[in-house]
Parts: C-alpha cells; structure tokens; sequence
C-alpha cells in the first residue's frame, strides 16, 4: 500500500500545488516541496524497514501492491519493489527534492503548472520503476513524456520548441515500436498459456522461438535505447539539455535514463535472454563507439549544457556496456553508475545552471576567470568534473571500473577501447573547468557566490558522490537483494 | 416485346455512367457539371433496371426509384446552393471556386 | 412487418419526428431556444430509447440489434452535443437559425440509417439522407463566400461519389442478384473472381468508392481540409464525428459479418488505402498552418488507423474500432468545441494567430485543447491513448504487422503537428503582462461540453473499463 | 603504535577538507596546513620506530580500515599495508613534504590562493600517502589518480594565464594516457588471477603463471605503462618540463621529490610480477637508459632553470628504471631517496633563486650570485653534486654509483647498459655545473630584490645536510630492504670488474664532466656559443631543446586530429541522419500540398483516377 501512496502524494501534490499558484507562488513550491519530501521520507522508512541491517536476506518483492485495472485485458495495477527498484525510487526523489529546490529562485513563470508536471514527470519515473504489470509500466512510461514536453517548451531557451518536439518525436516513436512488441509478447503469451496477461511474473517464461523473440526484443529495445539515450539514437538529449533549464535537465539526463537502464535490467534482459545474448556483441560496439563519439563530442561543444549533455551520453555508454556485458559484475556496476551518473550529470547541469543565472550565458565562450568571482561555485564545478572523468574515491569511478571489469571477463577488447572512453573524458571535462572557471577574468566581473541553498543542495550531492565511492557497499547489499528475481543475471 | 438482353443494359448503363463522369471532370460550368451528376447516377439506376430484369425482381426498379429520388432532392439543393453562389461571385465557372487550399 | 419491428424502431422514429416537429413549430413561430430545446429533448429521448428497444431485424433493410443502438446512442449524443455547440454560434452569426437544427436532425438520421442498415438500399439511403442535409449544413451560412464554396465542393464531390456508389451496388446486384449484406459478404469471400459476370469486385471497389469517400480515405480525401475549414465550426465536427461515424459502423459490421476468410484482393485494397490514409493525412498536415484544416488532415488519418480496426475485424478488431471511434468523437468534439468558443462573429478561429499564446490568455481553455490534441496523438491519462493500445492490440493479435508499423511510424509524424499546435498556445509573449482573461460569457453551452467531454477523456482514457464492458455488451450479438 | 598508522594519510586528507571547506586567514592556513604534514611526518616516524624495533612475525603490517566493496569475488579494501618498502617511501614522503610545505609557507606567502593552495597540497601528501600505503592496487590506483589529480591542480594553480592551464591539462591527460593501459593491467589481473591484493597477486602469480608466460608479461606491460606515464619516462616524458609551470614549492615536490617516483614504487612493489615477465623487465632497463640518455642532452640546452631540473629529474628517474629493470632493487629505491633530498633541495634554491630576481628564470640572465644569496648557492652546490655524483662524499653519487654497478652486474645487466649509464652520469655532471656556474659565478646580471627568510632556508639546510648523509646508510638501508626487494644479482662476469673499479669510473666521468662544464661555461663561455651555432650544432640544439621533437610529434599525431575531428563533428554527424528524416518530410509535405489546389476539378480527377488505380490492384493482383 506504501507504494501506492508514493504515486498518489506526488500527483495529488501537483494537482494542490498548481491552483495554489494563483494565490501565491511560494505556496505552490511549498506543496511540491513537502509532497517530494514527504515521498523521500517514505522512501526512506520502507529503506529501514524492508533493506535495512534488521531485515532479512531473502528474496522476493518487498513490497507489492496489486489491483484489477482493466480486467478485460487482463491489467492490474501492479506494483512491486525489490532492492533494485528501491535504489532508483531513492535516487528519484532524492533528485526530486533537489529539483524543486533548484527550482526555487530559477523558476519565475506559471509556477503551479511547472510543479504540477515536476510531480507528475516524477509519479511516472516511479511508476516505471514499480510496476510489475507491463501495461501499466508502458502508460507510465508514456505518461513521463508530456510533463516532460511541457518543462522543454514552456520554461527553456529560445530553441525550445524545436527540442521539446525533437525530444517527443524519438521517444514517442520509439515508444510505440515497445508497444507493438509489448502486444505480441502478450499474444504469444496466450497462444502459448490461453491466458491473457500483462503479469510481470507471468510473461516472464513466454515460450517464444528464436526469431519472433529477436523482434519483440527489438521492439523492446528501441524504446530503451531511445530514451537511454544510446548511440546513435541519442541526438534528442543535447538538444533538449541546450534549450531546458536545469532542474529540467536534472530530469532528463539524470532520471529518465535511469528508468532506461532499469527496464532494460528488469524488462529486456529477464525476459528475453537469449535474444539479447545474440544482438549483444552489436550492442557492446555500439556502446563503445558511443562512449568515444560522446567524449570527442563533448569535448567540441561550446554550449555549456550541451557538453554536459554529452558527457552524460558517454557515461550511458557505460551503462550500456555493463547491460549486455553479460556479467554479473558488470551488471551492478551498471546500477552504481546510473546512481552516480544521476547524481553527478545531474549536479553538473546544476552548476551550469547556476553559471548560467549569473552571466546570462551558457555559451562557453564568454565565460572565463570566474573562479576570481564565485570560487566557491567554481570550486563545485571542479569537483563534478572530476567525477564526471570518473577520478577513484566518488561514486562514478565505481560503477564505470565495475562495468569495465566485468566486461573485461567477456570482451578484452571492448573493455581496453571503452577504457580509452575514461581517458577521453578527461578532455572535455578539463576544458569545461578551463574555459568555464579559470583564465583571465577579461570581463571584470563581480558575481554573487553560491547562495545558501545552491550551498546546501550542491554539498548535499558533493557527499552523495564522496559517500558512493568511499563506501558503496550499503547500494551493492540493497543490489544483491534484487537477485531472486533473475537470478542468472547476477551470479 | 422482346426481352433486352442484360450485357446492352449494362452497357449502355456504364457507357452513361462514363460520360457523366468525363463531363464531372471536363466541364467548367457549375451546372453542366451538377447535369453530369445526374447522368452518372441515371447510369446507375439503368444497370439498376437492367439487372432487376436479369434476376426478375422488382428490387432494381426500385432502387431506380430511389435514386431518383435521391438525384431530385440533390439537384434542389444543389440549384439553391448555385444560385446563391452565382449571386455571389457572378459566375458559375468551377475553377474559380478555390478560395480554399493547400 | 409487425408492431414488434416499429419498436425496434424507436430511435430512429423519435428523431425522424423530432425533426418534423421543429419544422412544424418554426411554421407556427420562429424561436430559435425553443427549436433547440425541442432538438435536445428529442435526441435525449432517442438516446435514451437505445437503452431499452428491443433489438430486433426491423424488414430485411434495417437490422437494430444492440451493435446498432450503441452506435446511434453515440451518434445522437454527438448531435447533442453539436446542438450545444451550435445555438451560442448560430445566435452570433445567423438570422434564421432555426432550421439548421432540422437539418442537424436529418443528417443524424441518416447516419444512424447506417449503423442499423444491413442492405445495400438503406445503405445508400442512409447515405442520401446524410449527404442532402449536410449540403444545407456545410453552406448554412450563406452569405459567407467560404461556407458556400465548401457547400458546392461538398456537393459536387459527394454527389458523384453517390453516383459511384450507386453504379457498385448496381454491378453487385447485376452479379448476384441480391443485396443484403449477409449473403453479399458470404459470396464475395467465397467467389474468386469467378462470379458469372466479373462485375463482383469491380463493383465492390466502386462500393469502396462511395463509402471511402464519406470517410474521407486517400485517395478520396482531397474535399476533406476544404470543407472543414468552410463549414461552420459546429457543422465541422458534424461531418468529422456523425457522418464519419455511421459510415463507419457500418463498414465495421459489413466486414465483421465476412468473418475470417475475406478476398485477399479486398484487404489488400483495404491495406492500400489504410496505409495511403494514415501517410497522406498526417504527412499533409505537418506544417499547415490553418486549425481546421489540420484538424482535417488529422482525421484522415485517423480513419487510416480505424480502417486498420475494420480490416482486422476480429472480437478484438471490432472492439477496437468501436473504443477508437468513441475516443475519436470525444477528443474532435473537444478540439472544435474550442475552436467554436474561440471563433469571433466574422471568422472561425481557425488561423495560428488566434492561439499564440493562448495558455497565458486563458489557461483553461488552452489546457483542454492541448489535452484533446495529445488524446489525437495518444498520450497517456487520455482517451486516445487507450484506442490506440487498443487499436494496435487488434492489429497484433492478426499479425497485421505492417499496418501497425506503418500506424506507429504514421502517428509520430502526426505527433509533429499536434504538437506545432500546443507549442503555438504555451508560446509566450515577450513582453506583454500576463493577464489570464475569463472564459466569455455567453456561451455557458459550449463550456459544459468542453467540461463533460475532458471529464470523459479521462475518464476513459484512466478507467475504461465501464465503456469496455459496455462495447462488449454491443457487439456480443454480431459474433 | 602501528595502529595509528591510518592516521598519516588522514591528516593531511582531512585538513585538505578543512581548508578546501573553511574560509581561514593566512595566518590559520599555513598552520593548519603545516601542522598537518608535521603531525603526519611525526605519526610515520613513530610507526616506523615502532616498526623497527618489532617488526610483525610476518615482516608487515596490514591495517584493515574498511571493506570497500565486496561484489561477486571483487572485495577490495580501504586497508594499509606496512613492510620495510612502504615504510621507507612513507617516511620519504612525508618528511619531504613536511619540508616543502615549511617552506611554502613563506615562498606563497601574499598570494590571493594561499588557502587553495595548501588545500591541494595537503590533498596530494595525502592521496601520496595512500599511494604508497595502499595493500591493494585499487586502492593503490585511487591514491594513484588523487597524486594526478593534485599535480593537474596545482601545475594550473595560476589559473589566470591559461598556458598554465595547458601545461596542467597536459600532465593530467598524458599521465592518464599511462594510467588507461594501468588500469587495464587491473582487470586483467583480476581476471587471471582474482584478486586486487598487491600480496595475494604476487602470491598466485607466482603459482600460475610460469615465468615468461604472456598472462604475466601482459600484465607487466601494462602496469609498466601506467608506470612510464606517471613517472615521465620515453615516450609519455613529454608532460614533465611543462608542468614547471606551477608553483616551485610543488616541482619540488610534486614533480622532483614524490609523484613522479610513483612509477618507480609501483614496480618495486610489483616485482615478483616483473621477474615472472623478464621481457618486460628488460623492457624498464631499455626505457630507463633511453630516457636518463635523451633527458640529459635535452637538460644540456635548455635555458629555463626549473626546465633544466625537470629535464634532470626526468634523466634520474630513468636510472631508477634502469636499475629496476636490470634487477637492482634496491638501488632503485635508495636513488629514489636520495634523489627526493637533493632534488627537492634544488628546486626550493631554484626558487629562492628566481624568486629574488623577481621571477627571472632564464639561467643566462643570471650569474653570479654565490655572494648575494651564500646560503643558497652553498646548499644549491652541495645538491648540485649530490646530483652530479659527487664521489664519495654525497648521497647522489653512492646510489647512482650502485646503479651504475648494477646496470653492469645485476640479473639483467649488461656491458651497454653499464656504458649507457656512465654516458648519464658525464651528462649530469655537464649540465649540473652547466646550471649551477651560469646562475651562481661569472658577473651579476640582474638584481637581487628579495632574500628568503628563515622558513624557506631551514628546509635547504636540512635537505642539504641529508643530501650528504643520505648517502652513508646505503649498507644498512641494503640489508633492511633485503626482506621485500633483495639484489637480483647476475652471474659474475669477470672478476676483474668489481665493484670498486665501476665506482672508480663513475668518479672519473663525473670529474671529466665537471671540467667540460667549467671549461664551456665559466672559463670560456665561447667555446659553447661557437659550438652551439655551428651548423650540426644548432640542428642538434634545437632538436634537443624540444625534447627530441617528441612534442611536435605528439602534436601532429594525437593532439591535431582530435581537435579536428572533434571541430568537425561538433554539429554531430549522427543528427544529420535526423535532420535528413525530418527534410524528407517536409518535402513530402510539400509534393502533397501541391495536390490539395483547391479546384474541384481536380480533386474529382483524383476520385477517379484512385477508382482505376484501385480496380487495376483488384483485378491484376
């Protein structure tokens, strides 16, 4: 029941929060701050019921809830929780909270309505994770699309029509490629059982033969891939971060991929394992490729939001990799970086935003010296890159080593090259500090230092970081607890 | 009276429906074009007849009937609505009539 | 034909004397809220009648079984619906207004003589009956040069379009010798071309003809943008929701009672024209700049996606096509309800200058059209999202794999300009203040409808069970 | 006592983050930053009393602190490990950054980044520490990275000119170029042998791979290459000269004293590894005499006096390698401290030096200040032969000498080795008094304007006074470190070549050095010009004054085509394809607009014509 009321605070917090503007903007980013809190505490209490040292090492849904929805297709409301869905419940509204805080002095315009889609953005990202019925995992991955459309268009720059269109089209599309391959899997499954189903569970032993399974899995997969995004399906997700604020790009780039990466763990590689096994030496090339294009792409931009853009494509490379590595170390190193990646692209496009507040710009170009103004954002900034370069001892270096050494067990060679992949960051990720932070202060300028809640977030997630790489076991022990499920996938 | 065989009805019912067609399609006129109409549809209700006579029912004749019916109520309104329309622009030419498009 | 067949009757009786009553009562006074009182009474009775007329074969035309009553129930709610759109729009614009509610009244009767009809005479006598009352419905406003020319198109278009159709049922008839629609689907699946005279299939294409046409599928789809953007806004959903509507019951049922072994050469016909439906609407649509044209183009397609439905016409297909139609009338009811509240008394809006930035004017407004937009495009939490599951469910579950690949593909592009739409209303003004201005008076009407039609939005696009159960309950008889 | 061994490396990290966190008056942060090195330096010294005195039954100490991660077999852990090697690089490391930062302390003084400054240091003593401590090569790598990490910082620490930002950029990207092949090393260990812990490694690696076995000499390739990187030899050196950009305080002791012998440690801890994979050990000695060979004739023409000590310390590092690669142990470590007392003690005079010119660092502006700074040039010259090697009385000379035996007499060593390395200990000689006559005798060229200060002299003194004694504990500094790194020695070639008669050499080539020197750069200044500005001369000038063009190689070859290819795929390619989608669209839009004329006509036409088209499927299909 717990998890129901995770979805319905956030959605009727949106709903309370966006009228409420009328009266009072502050009132509305108070419900949306105390819905996400609210949630995150939640969150936090089934962490120490359900994960917590007391609990047990079984396996098993922690948490379930299941109701009939739509009986005449076989649907139900459906929601479960293992060890790895309650990571990313965390991560989300972790990242929520920060969201809505970020949003707090950035936001100026219609703030009830950008609440109520925050909310709902998040609602959806939850219920991805939680549903056990494939139908009601499809509606909410649809259902983060239009939010998300919205925060584009309504609160981006000047090109934020085209990229919120761009960014609608290739997930719609690919969407609707899942969604035939959903329906045959739900087909087949009655020509196999006679029953209609939507079950998680149910769906899960389909017999399908070989050929059919390589196209649902397909069908499956673009929609992943899309919304991942994976080379080369990724040119939505800079254009979009270029025009949308930062709370937003917090979203897209942090949260949305992590859903991505979840449904491929617990969707594409359970339930169709062989076809995966055979189309993953394709994806492995494309991973790698893609980590390397995304650096020397990042490594070009100007556009300060457009280079965190790519180097979030380059660490989703990695998480690419470890999901059809096909090794279990891999695999959970794949979840540490979907974390960390969260949680340091994420910061990335904070600090970004908050350069941005203050020279008006996100052209990399005009800035330079800033570290003679704002050391101590600049000093942040520094430190998210390093994490963005995967430097050992914050959270994204675990991950990425996890996934390179558990790819290394299968492909020596695509571990070697994607390796390079952690050099290559380094380019982009210095010249970022370069041009953004250090040089000449040629404009004389005096800004404003981090304000105190800018402080207060972004020090949150520097410990975040620090905490995840120092000492990450607590995440892998929750990890290890999602293993019943599919047991083949993390031995 | 001797029987007309039902391939000349069906014949002459098609090579009606033809003409009205090529005149739907070639003539300018608004009118003319409305007369074409009723032309097709005559050739209808002939290959109506003429089957009806095949198959010695009296269906065909009566779907004859109703498509007159149907041409008669057509053209009244049709005539009403040229008559405003010519009120209008003063003409009745077919290829002026695209204010609308693309 | 027993009093037993007069009942069934019913609904079709109730509208038929509504419209003489209306035309009876502007003879004794004109009065334009009485006449559309009169029209609301007489469309909720036969509403309500659909509920408890006995399903009945009224004559070998008209076979009223509860497939039938569900349909009319849903045509003359539209109707109803485009009464109230209609009575705050005619009183700004028109003298006479009240016989357009007669006209309104014919038209539905004759839709609704499709959705029964089980013989190729009531089917073009439905059509007739439809077509000659849209003519007066399309060029009402007659002394504006754009609902006349759409009027004459309509006209000119249809009238030979009937022609085309009268010539297939004459060719059919001329092959077979009978014309109910049992013994003509029998036949035509089981003859290959070896029918006596070879008139069979040419026939039937030209069948395909006339009834293409009314739903308006490429390559019969060019009067489509034109008439929807002459015609008077309300008329417009009219010919978008009730004409559409009846035309397509009917193709349903026709194809629903060939069972499983049609003529391969038909589908592929059908497939063709789905195909070239769902590419040229939406592909025509993307950078039109006019609301209803789009709107237009839209709905072309969407008759692509519905012919998808009618081809596969399993339990499954039918249902689908029954859901996809009811989602269809709520979400372009709700796009022209806005469109009409919107429209000044000397144009529709219908241009993207009257929706720039429409969110910040009036946020409400502006939020159920981007909602019935989304729906045509099959978002989540609406309507549209759910038909369009349902939809791709029937094609999956007949392997019909490349019409829906081509639906998915197609209704991107589509998403393309809904989305064009939306964007122009969240566009926000430079500099202007932001004043949220109130809804208009006068048009108490239209706002209910735009109210209740969101509320069933969502409501069947979040819990579609009731309206699933209901389809289910309709079309049971036919399998 | 050994219980607080945690805490050498915690010091300095915490008070990193105090620094980097609180906002401290200058007063405060050279304190707090000075103190935390001392207190380190203090600990590590009582722990390594403590650990002479009883040693563990199993001749080390492992300090568990926490279990990093434990997944699927991979179970590293946070957790120190303490033998007579770590102890001695430890103790090094500490007491020269202790040192250093004294020093610091007034040469940074006035500068608007003091605080950043002793932040990052303390940062690098500590991640050095971890470095050197670390019982597994995870842990190893992150101290590993954090000691790059600081040397990128503080090598841009004047971030408004960005050449620094350059310079740092290109220490930090080559340095990782060496790391990248390292950490694959990693997983291939791992992979092999299953397991990251250095001990347990080199314990299986002993039982699994048979010696010369391509797992083993894989393995010792790539952890080479990490090796290569960090401590600037052929072909990543290209990093070191510039990093002079930074402050002198961090040259000395970032890029003299400690990082850069990074590489030098993590071989030596490795060594079972190299003995497995003799190719790849012999691979270190060539890579080493190569680099202490071009280094030096690099360190002959350069004018720039923290270049001249950056192109030496290079050289240097390559006798270490040298003496690695040939199997000499222990020669490699005792030259890497005694390198750390006089290298350091160079760079913290070279600072004074151009510090009180006002920032002067060309060597030919100089000259003659032996008067005006007498502390400086004494400790300078007394560095200078320790480097130079000196006979008999400074440290430089015995661990360079043992090298120089050892290139001839270890396992691996060779008559050319030997040869090679005599040819570096002339050069050191040459370009030593090369440096230290153009700056400290002939006339006086520029101004004095700044005398150091009691802070930056003690520091001097000291590592003047070790740069001396370092030398006379080799014997028992040999038999300590023989538990862990014993001599690999080789087969004795003739007894005629002892020990003795190489040290003998070594004196001789370095006083043949010494006189060259004085002739070319005091006595006759002359003779240098003229022979730099004859034609081969000038060529060979100038191809060693740039390194041997290996920058201008790297340039054309790695650095031009990135930045092309990045320029050129800044608009990314891939959308193109997209962007090529959405025009085809448009253009489809725009054919089927054309259709929608308007005339009714037309679109009657089309019924038709659909009507036939239609029929004709119906009936030819």
């Amino acid at each position: 029941m717990i998890l129901g009321w995770l979805i319905v605070i956030l959605i009727a917090g949106g709903l309370i929060a966006w009228p409420l503007a009328r009266l009072h903007p502050l009132l509305s980013r108070l419900i949306a701050l105390s819905a996400v809190t609210l949630d995150l505490a939640l969150a936090l209490v089934l962490a120490t019921r359900d994960f917590g040292p007391g609990s047990t090492a079984g396996g098993g849904w922690r948490e379930e809830l299941d109701w009939s929805w739509i009986p005449q297709f076989g649907i139900h409301f459906h929601l479960g929780m293992d060890g790895l869905s309650f990571l990313l419940v965390l991560l989300t509204l972790f990242l929520g909270v920060v969201a809505v805080v970020v949003s707090w002095t950035e936001i100026a315009t219609a703030v009830g309505f950008y609440h109520f889609n925050l909310l709902l953005i998040l609602a959806g990202i939850l219920g991805v994770l939680l549903s056990l019925d494939l139908f009601l995992f499809y509606f909410s991955w649809e259902l983060m699309l239009v939010p998300m459309y919205f925060l584009i268009s309504v609160w981006g720059r000047e090109r934020r029509t085209h990229a919120a269109v761009k960014f609608f089209l290739f997930t719609q599309l690919s969407g609707l490629l899942m969604l035939i391959a959903l329906l045959a899997l739900y087909f087949a499954h009655h020509q196999a059982t006679g029953i209609y189903t939507f079950e998680y569970q149910d769906l899960l032993g389909t017999p399908l033969d070989p050929h059919r399974a390589m196209w649902i899995m397909l069908g499956f997969l673009a929609a992943f891939a899309v919304k991942l995004p994976a080379f080369p399906f990724h040119t939505w997700l800079p254009d979009a971060c270029a025009e949308a604020s930062a709370a937003s790009n917090l979203v897209l780039a942090s949260l949305m991929a992590a859903t991505a990466a979840y449904a491929m763990i617990r969707f594409l590689l359970p339930l169709f394992p062989e076809a995966v096994h055979t189309i993953s030496p394709l994806m492995i090339v494309l991973a790698v490729i893609g980590i390397l294009y995304s650096a020397i792409l990042a490594f070009s931009q100007t556009n300060l939001m457009r280079l965190v853009a790519y180097a979030s494509i380059g660490h989703l490379g990695f998480v690419l990799l470890g999901i059809f590595a096909g090794n279990s170390l891999a695999l959970r190193g794949t979840v540490m970086t979907v974390i960390a990646h969260g949680v340091s692209i994420g910061a990335l496009f904070l600090v970004a935003g908050a350069v941005e507040k203050r020279v008006q710009s996100r052209e990399i170009d005009t800035m330079g010296g800033l570290w003679d103004t704002i050391p101590c954002l600049s000093g942040v900034g520094l430190f998210f890159a390093l994490a963005a370069l995967g430097l050992p001892g914050l959270g994204d270096f675990i991950g990425e080593f996890l996934i390179l050494i558990g790819t290394y067990q299968a492909h020596i060679a695509a571990a070697a090259v994607a390796a390079l992949g952690v050099l290559a960051a380094t380019f982009y990720a210095l010249r970022f500090v370069q041009y953004a932070f250090q040089g000449t202060n040629i404009h004389s300028w005096h800004l404003p230092d981090l304000a105190a809640h800018e402080g207060f977030v972004l020090g949150v997630l520097i410990a975040v970081l620090l905490w995840l790489g120092l000492y990450p076991q607590p995440v892998l022990q929750t990890l290890a607890q999602a293993a019943s499920h599919a047991p083949a996938l993390w031995r | 009276m001797t029987a007309i065989p039902m391939a000349d009805g069906l014949i002459l019912g098609g090579i009606l429906f033809a003409v009205g067609l090529a005149g739907v399609l070639l003539r300018r006129n608004l009118l003319l074009i409305l007369v074409s109409i009723e032309i097709m549809l005559n050739g209808a209700g002939v290959t109506f007849v003429a089957a009806g006579s095949r198959w010695g029912q009296a269906d065909g004749q009566v779907m004859f009937l109703f498509i007159l019916a149907a041409a008669a109520a057509e053209v009244s309104v049709g005539l009403a609505l040229l008559l405003t329309y010519y009120h209008r622009r003063q003409t009745l030419d077919a290829d002026y009539v695209n204010e609308m498009r693309g | 034909m027993g009093c037993v067949h007069v009942i069934s009757l019913l609904p079709l009786l109730i509208i038929a004397a509504t419209s003489v009553v209306v035309l009876l009562a502007i003879a004794v006074r004109r009065n334009h809220a009485a006449a559309f009182g009169l029209t609301l009474a007489g469309l909720a009775a036969g509403i309500c009648s659909t509920f408890f007329t006995p399903p009945n074969q009224a004559t070998q035309l008209l076979l009223m079984d509860r497939y039938a009553f569900f349909f009319m129930g849903l045509l003359m709610a539209a109707s109803l619906f485009i009464a109230l759109l209609s009575y705050g729009y005619l009183a700004a614009r028109e003298a006479r207004r009240e016989e357009f509610y007669v006209l309104l009244l014919v038209a539905t009767l004759g839709a609704m003589t499709l959705t029964a009809s089980s013989h190729f005479t009531s089917l073009f006598l439905g059509i007739e009956i439809l077509s000659v009352a849209l003519y007066g419905l399309i060029a009402y406003l007659r002394d504006r040069s754009l609902p006349l020319e759409a009027g004459i198109k309509y006209l000119v278009l249809a009238g030979s379009s009937s022609a085309f159709l009268a010539f297939g049922i004459a060719l059919v008839y001329a092959d077979l010798g009978v014309l109910d629609f049992a013994t003509v689907a029998q036949r035509i699946s089981s003859t290959q071309s070896g029918s006596a005279l070879g008139l069979l299939i040419p026939g039937t294409v030209l069948i395909l003809v006339g009834v293409g046409f009314k739903l308006a599928l490429a390559p019969f789809h060019m009067w489509t943008p034109d008439v929807y953007e002459g015609a008077p806004a309300p008329v417009t959903a009219f010919v978008a929701t009730v004409s559409k509507g009846g035309m397509f019951a009917l193709l349903l049922r026709y194809f629903s009672l060939s069972g499983a072994d049609r003529s391969p050469r038909l589908l592929l016909v059908l497939s063709i024209i789905a195909i070239a439906s769902m590419l040229a609407g939406n592909l025509l649509a993307l950078f039109s700049t006019n609301i209803k044209r789009i709107l237009a183009y839209s709905s072309i397609a969407h008759m692509g996606y519905l012919l998808v439905a009618a081809e596969v016409s399993s339990r499954l297909g039918v249902g689908a096509g029954a859901f996809y139609l009811v989602a269809y009338f709520v979400m372009i009811l709700g796009a022209l309800g806005v469109v009409t509240l919107l429209s000044s008394g000397e144009r529709d809006a219908d241009r993207f200058e009257d929706y720039r930035g429409l969110f910040w004017r009036r946020p409400v407004l502006a939020l159920i059209f981007t909602a019935m937009l989304l729906s045509l495009a099959g978002i989540p939490l609406t309507a549209g999202f759910l038909a369009k599951f349902y939809l791709v469910a029937a094609g999956a579950d007949s392997h019909a794999w490349l019409l829906i690949f081509v639906l998915v593909v197609t209704s991107t592009i589509g998403l393309f300009y809904y989305l064009r739409v939306v964007g122009v209303m969240f566009h926000q003004p430079a500099s202007e203040r932001l004043v949220p201005e109130p809804l208009p008076r006068r048009t108490p009407a239209v706002s209910v409808v735009l109210v209740a039609l969101s509320a069933f939005l969502i409501w069947f696009g979040v819990f579609p069970s009731p309206l699933l159960r209901l389809i289910q309950f309709a079309i049971g008889k036919i399998f | 006592m050994l219980r607080l061994l945690w805490l050498v490396p915690a010091i300095p990290l915490a008070s990193a983050l105090a620094l980097a966190v609180l906002r401290l008056s200058q007063k405060t942060v050279a304190w707090l930053g000075t103190c935390s090195i001392t207190a380190s330096s203090v600990i590590s010294l009582l722990v390594s009393i403590s650990f002479l005195n009883a040693p563990p039954a199993s001749g080390a100490y492992t300090q568990i602190l926490w279990r990093w991660f434990d997944v699927n077999g991979l179970r590293p852990e946070i957790a120190l490990y303490l033998d007579p090697l770590s102890l001695v690089m430890m103790v090094v490391v500490a007491f020269v950054s202790f040192l250093i930062h004294l020093y610091s302390t007034e040469f940074m003084s006035g500068d608007d980044g003091y605080g950043r400054f002793f932040a990052y240091m303390n940062l690098f003593v500590g991640c050095m520490l971890t470095l050197v401590l670390a019982n597994n090569l995870l842990l190893l790598y992150l101290g590993w990275e954090g000691v790059g990490l600081c040397s990128y910082l503080l090598i841009g620490f004047w971030y408004r000119d960005p050449a620094n930002g350059r310079a740092g950029r290109k220490a930090f990207i080559v340095t990782r170029a060496g790391d990248t092949a390292m950490v694959i090393g990693l997983f291939l260990l791992f992979h092999d042998l299953g397991t990251l812990n250095i001990q347990d490694l080199m314990h299986r690696a002993v039982l699994q791979w048979p010696i010369g076995s391509s797992g083993a000499l894989a393995a010792a390739f790539l952890l080479l290459s990490g090796a290569v990187g960090k401590s600037a030899q052929l072909p990543l050196q290209t990093w070191l000269p510039d990093a002079m950009a930074g402050p002198t305080p961090v040259s000395a002791l970032i890029h003299a004293a400690t990082m850069v012998t990074a590489g030098v440690y993590l071989i030596a801890r490795t060594h079972t590894l190299y003995s497995l994979a003799p190719q790849a050990q012999f691979a270190a000695a060539v890579i080493g005499a190569a680099t202490l060979l071009m280094a030096g004739f690099s360190a002959l023409t350069q004018h720039d006096l923290k270049r001249v000590l950056a192109y030496s310390t290079i050289s240097q590092i390559g006798y270490m390698f040298l003496a690695l690669g040939v199997g000499a142990w222990p020669a490699a470590i005792f030259h890497f401290m005694t390198h750390a007392f006089f290298k350091a003690l160079l760079f913290l005079g070279a600072g004074i030096v151009i510090e009180s010119l006002g920032g002067e660092h060309d060597i030919f502006r100089m000259g003659g200040l032996r008067q005006k700074l007498p502390v400086t040039f004494w400790t300078f010259l007394v560095a200078g032969c320790s480097l130079a090697g000196l006979p008999l009385i400074t440290a430089g000379a015995f661990s360079k000498g043992w090298i120089v035996w050892g290139a001839y007499s270890a396992a691996n060593g060779s008559a050319e080795l030997w040869v090679v390395a005599l040819a570096g200990v002339f050069l050191t000689a040459l370009y030593t008094f090369r440096m230290i006559f153009l700056v400290f005798f002939g006339q006086q060229n520029s101004q004095v304007t700044r005398k150091p200060g009691p802070a930056m002299v003690i520091p001097c003194l000291i590592l003047a006074f070790l740069s001396i004694a370092g030398g006379y504990i080799r014997t028992p500094f040999a038999s300590y470190l023989s538990t862990v790194l014993a001599w690999n020695p080789g087969i004795t070639r003739s007894p005629s070549f002892g020990e003795m008669f190489s040290e003998a050499i070594v004196a001789l080539v370095f006083f043949l050095g010494l006189c060259l020197a004085y002739v070319f750069f005091l006595r006759r200044r002359d003779y240098s010009t003229v022979l730099a500005s004859s034609p081969a001369g000038s060529v060979l000038h100038r191809f060693w004054f740039s390194d041997w063009g290996m920058d201008w190689l790297y340039d054309h070859l790695f650095v031009r085509p990135v930045v092309w290819i990045a320029k050129v795929g800044k608009g990314d390619p891939i959308d193109g394809f997209y962007a090529g989608v959405g025009r085809l669209n448009e253009i489809a839009w725009r054919g089927l607009s054309l259709s929608q004329s308007g005339r009714l006509r037309w679109y009657a036409a089309a019924v038709a014509a659909g009507t036939i088209v239609l029929i004709g499927v119906v009936i030819f299909s």
